[in-house]
């Protein structure tokens, strides 16, 4: 299924939004700029810009370590996104928790994950919420196949099919768990296993964000509606290391070419021209972004030191009393 | 006043609080159509409805985890786990998640979940099946602990923590369900951090919570003969535990015991030994010592499980150590 | 298939031993003689028997809460099994573990196991170790069908399937999870998560200790031979209560009388019948089991209380030096 | 002796026990082909085969609990845990089964397995992957738990552990992998338990382990220059702790610090505090103070992390404290 102009323009958009925040946060960190540990999804956007066009506001998605395009995605506010990642008192969590914990609960971005699988019962809960609350809304879990091997997988599936809960599987499959391919790393197809259950399954190329978006949206649909959760796995590529600075030894270099020729931005971008946007139109509207994202990178690197303080008052919500340690 | 069982106190409390607040939800292994392992849930599926009262299967993992995700979703999750030996389990999301959330994201969400689980030996259930591993959550900076000794107490303290916006372990104890005590008809609130004194005294005295509160009441009332006046405070909670109630009773007694069913090494004890050795050093008159099981998994057999954990009997060797212990007193290495 | 007479025999004795035995064990039960909890298997003999028939010395099982079928079937010291139960020095755990932890190395008996699903992975690694050290043998896994929602089940179908692990899943399936139905807990079928997983599975009448036989020696051999985990789901009924003592109000007549209908010794009575095997010989046979047993109750009764001193001195394998606590 | 780095001398200690003992086989996520996420098993899937070096899917819980069953199999299995926070996962096996079947199954087996798994902050590596969870296992009868500060005991301590008949929690430190110390060609024993003089003094005493030695022995240089001397204990173990060396320090200098980088309160400081403080009541000047991470989760900005993680100047500031105590000194509640 194909989408229109009007449909896949603000698609094509978001990715580019961010593949060129990533771009921007991979040199921020080689720079040193960037704390911690960094793992971008270069190369995987189409996934969470298709899933998360299929969803409302509302609606609440639970991501994982590699989550800079599910918030994205979802809409967390930019300026608090870099912040947060740079360590600044401005970001979205105060500077507590960077890139692997960045969350806008503002806009149902439930957090990054920096446990893997650990996203998966958060979001059950989130879709259990929608359920007993009657709010209409679905919940994604976003998870890697690497993630597949977790047991809370299992009983996630298992406690999502018993209660029929609007909630979304949403597997990335790049095809890699940190340094070990998908292949050493788990024996079923996610189809299968999720049949077992009576989960509905289907797969889709992860680089095409138009599949990804009218399966998203018609599963979302169904969950929506009250039938149960659905599984959507997306067969994408990881194009940059596990994390950044990881030299992929461990990886060839036919694997690393064939991850690189499906570019997301390539295969919607041409699906633009030739529904004939002109060139120009489309370079405009990545030139608005790249803008965004300065404009985002230096109120950042303006941000002020988080405050100590603030953070050691703050480990449980504050009320009236209680001092705890 | 009416007189109502510990078990019975946290039924009434999980119904009041479903009563009064539409997002309180309950879930977890047997606590709906059954009622509960230990029939603490009973008549609350029927009263609440099966969208609000689930049984799970068995994954404590994804009871906690949802928990988390339910809480962050605007309901009030009350999940049980059905013996605190299966909290192991639960830990990451208990511990990584629930623990962790409000503060890493910056205080944008709060998680207000209770999970339920029962400690403690007693029964004759052997080494996975008895344990007390409530230092382990107090040791993790965002969790609260409370461990009610009673059925006033367990009403206060549950409903106290329901009402928490924060997550909350509420550790229950196997051999006190059945126990009897007042409950009021609009019992008194109680707020998770402060204890309770549960028999003044002026000569020295004993911390404890939970189960060992009726070993300490019974040592102290033994001494009380004897003309030794014992103070016993009920913590009530362990995360956060109310320093100041114990300083204000060692100001008096210049003597403390700490007493808990769990096994001594590193358990809570010892945070409330190595503080009250720290703060109170120029005025106690004797070393803080602890009284707990001893260090081995809880056995099976009747006389191994006695032996192996604390009554009232070692609280009255440590009380009567205490009282005997003379400057001079040294323990060489 | 069928077995032969010789064949049968030992079968029918070794369950006539456990339906005994339990028996004996609800009666010093109801007598308070058995501290804690006791879970019984009657009507569950045939699954332990049938397996543990197929099974070599060497080869080793981890059981569950419901555990005194394996550990009598694949021959623990009757003795030292009652003096166990019973909490005696005696006792084949010295009175540490009793009914929930029952083991004996000797004969492979990794123990029954207080947590669900606890046995799945220690089995996994008993087999490992088969495969490592080239013992030729294989291990079992018994679990309920409760058991079947725990996360590690999935982990162990996964790396078993991986490392092509000589292990057997065992699935005991009494449509019980202590007081809920299985339809209320688990959402799959066993074998079509197996096979998602690439291992074989199979299900038998866990009531015809011939079928799980032959089906058991089958995949044992299969998993010993090197090709691989093997799925064996039994259904089978309980007959009393999760534990002793349960009043069982949540299960109603019929499912009870359903139960009771297939009777393990039953069926295999008629078989033996049908052979040709006279009455008295059966009886005869019977009536040694129970003096066994009674002897085995005898001897626990006068055994002496478990040294408490010993025990202290035992919560790390004793060698020279080192205090603990 | 040659200089060696922390993580390259576990390296080391992993094939000469593979060498040694064929029964020793490694297994965890990333362990094998890629070498480990911080290179300390890189080439043993090369040296020791397939067979005993494997990789494993991200599986805690079982990676753990195949551990119990195949250390109750003849094999001596070595896993790793990516980061210690991730032993959320696997505690059940640890717990449940690893630390009691001996004890539990009347001393019939033995479960002879370690799990190797780094604690601690310094990488902005945030909440979840920063934790020193420690005292967690310590409070577990059965398991032991080791915490080398350097090449020479991690080499040492980690064939201990794996010598050791009973499962071992074998505590690395990222942020010691990279650090550099001697080896000898023949390294010299340790035995789990025995703790290490790291700087001999007289005028107080710092028990500390892992990366905080380093810290302790920094501060006591700089007391140096002022003419205090100052002891460093290097724990080593944590589970048994060598409280003998402690009480011989403490007999000698009276003041006692407890120093580590996991959250203080109910930290395995907890423990050593309050029984220094009852064994040696009578002959210490001061109270024992302990020094630790802020009650909070690690956070992650570097300026917050840096602030919430104990360090030289804490360290420092605590001994002052004790050095400076007077008698009548009395923090009221
Ligand atoms: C519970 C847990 N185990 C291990 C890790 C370390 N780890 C981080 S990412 C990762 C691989 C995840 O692979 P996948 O789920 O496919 O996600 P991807 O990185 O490919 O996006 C691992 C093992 C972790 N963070 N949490
Ligand atoms: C981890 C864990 N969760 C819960 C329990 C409590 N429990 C004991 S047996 C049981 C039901 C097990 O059902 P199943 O696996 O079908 O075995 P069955 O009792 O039918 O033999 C439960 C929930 C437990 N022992 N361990
Ligand atoms: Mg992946
Ligand atoms: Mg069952």
């Amino acid at each position: 299924m194909h989408l229109n102009q009007q449909q896949l323009l603000p698609l094509y958009e978001a990715m580019v939004l961010i593949r060129r925040a990533e771009e921007r946060l991979s040199r921020l960190f080689g720079d040193g700029e960037v704390p911690g540990f960094l793992h971008l999804s270069i190369g995987q956007e189409a996934v969470p810009v298709g899933i998360c066009a299929a969803l409302q506001a509302m609606d609440t998605v639970a991501s994982t370590h590699r989550g800079h395009g599910h918030a994205l995605a979802k809409g967390v506010n930019l300026d608090g996104f870099f912040a947060e990642i740079l360590g600044r008192e401005e970001g979205l969590c105060r500077g507590r928790g960077g890139s692997i914990h960045v969350a806008d609960l503002r806009v149902g971005m439930l957090g990054a994950n920096g446990i893997v699988g650990g996203g998966l019962p958060i979001a059950l809960g989130s879709a259990l919420a929608h359920q007993v609350r009657r709010t209409g809304g679905v919940s994604v879990a976003f998870f890697g196949d690497g993630a597949m091997a977790e047991g809370v997988l299992h009983e996630c599936l298992n406690l999502a099919s018993l209660w029929k809960l609007p909630l979304i599987f949403a597997c990335e499959n790049n095809g890699w768990s940190e340094f070990s391919p998908l292949d050493r790393q788990f024996a079923a197809q996610l189809g299968a296993l999720g049949n077992a259950f009576g989960i509905p399954a289907v797969q889709v190329d992860g680089s095409d964000v138009e599949a990804v978006c009218s399966e998203a949206t018609r599963i979302v649909a169904v969950a929506r509606r009250g039938d149960g959760p659905q599984i959507l796995e997306c067969k994408t590529f990881r194009w940059r290391g596990h994390y950044e600075g990881d030299p992929q030894k461990y990886r060839d270099a036919g694997d690393l070419a064939d991850a690189r020729s499906r570019d997301p931005l390539a295969v919607s971008g041409a699906r633009l021209e030739a529904m004939g946007i002109p060139a120009d139109r489309i370079r405009t509207l990545e030139r608005a972004v790249e803008a965004r994202i300065e404009t985002a990178v230096a109120s950042a690197r303006l941000g002020r030191e988080p405050d100590y303080a603030a953070a050691a008052a703050d480990v449980y919500t504050q009320v009236a009393g209680g001092a705890h340690g | 006043m009416a007189e109502t069982r510990y078990g019975m106190a946290i039924n009434r409390a999980l119904a009041d609080a479903m009563q009064a607040d539409s997002s309180v939800v309950l879930f977890g292994e047997d606590v709906a159509a059954p009622g509960g392992p230990f029939a603490v849930t009973r008549g609350l599926l029927a009263k609440f409805g099966p969208e609000r009262v689930r049984d799970t299967p068995i994954s404590e993992a994804t009871i906690a985890g949802a928990a988390v995700g339910a809480a962050m979703g605007g309901l009030k999750p009350v999940v049980e786990i059905m013996f605190m030996d299966f909290m192991t389990l639960a830990m990451d999301a208990l511990v990584n998640q629930a623990a962790k959330a409000h503060f890493m994201f910056g205080g944008q969400c709060s998680v207000p979940m209770v999970v339920r689980t029962p400690h403690g030996g007693g029964l004759n259930a052997g080494p996975q099946h008895s344990q007390c591993l409530e230092a382990w959550f107090a040791h993790v900076p965002g969790l609260k602990v409370v461990v009610p000794s009673n059925p006033a107490d367990a009403y206060a303290l549950l409903r106290a923590a329901i009402a928490d916006p924060d997550p909350v372990v509420f550790v229950e104890n196997k051999t006190l369900y059945s126990a009897k005590g007042e409950l009021a008809e609009v019992p008194q609130p109680v707020a998770i951090g402060d204890a309770r004194i549960a028999q003044n005294g002026s000569d020295v005295t004993i911390v404890t919570y939970g189960a060992s509160v009726a070993a300490a009441l019974k040592s102290a009332a033994s001494f009380a003969a004897d003309g030794i006046s014992v103070e016993v405070i009920d913590l009530r909670s362990i995360q956060p535990w109310d320093e100041r109630a114990v300083l204000e009773s060692v100001a008096k007694t210049r003597r403390l015991i700490v007493a808990h069913e769990a096994v001594t090494a590193f358990g809570v004890g010892a945070e409330i030994a190595a503080r009250i050795s720290e703060l109170a050093f120029g005025e106690l008159a004797a070393p803080v010592l602890r009284v707990g099981a001893d260090f081995m998994p809880i056995p099976f057999a009747r006389k191994l499980e006695r032996a192996c954990l604390p009554g009232e009997a070692d609280i009255t060797a440590a009380v009567r150590r205490s009282l005997d212990w003379k400057p001079n007193t040294r323990i060489t290495p």
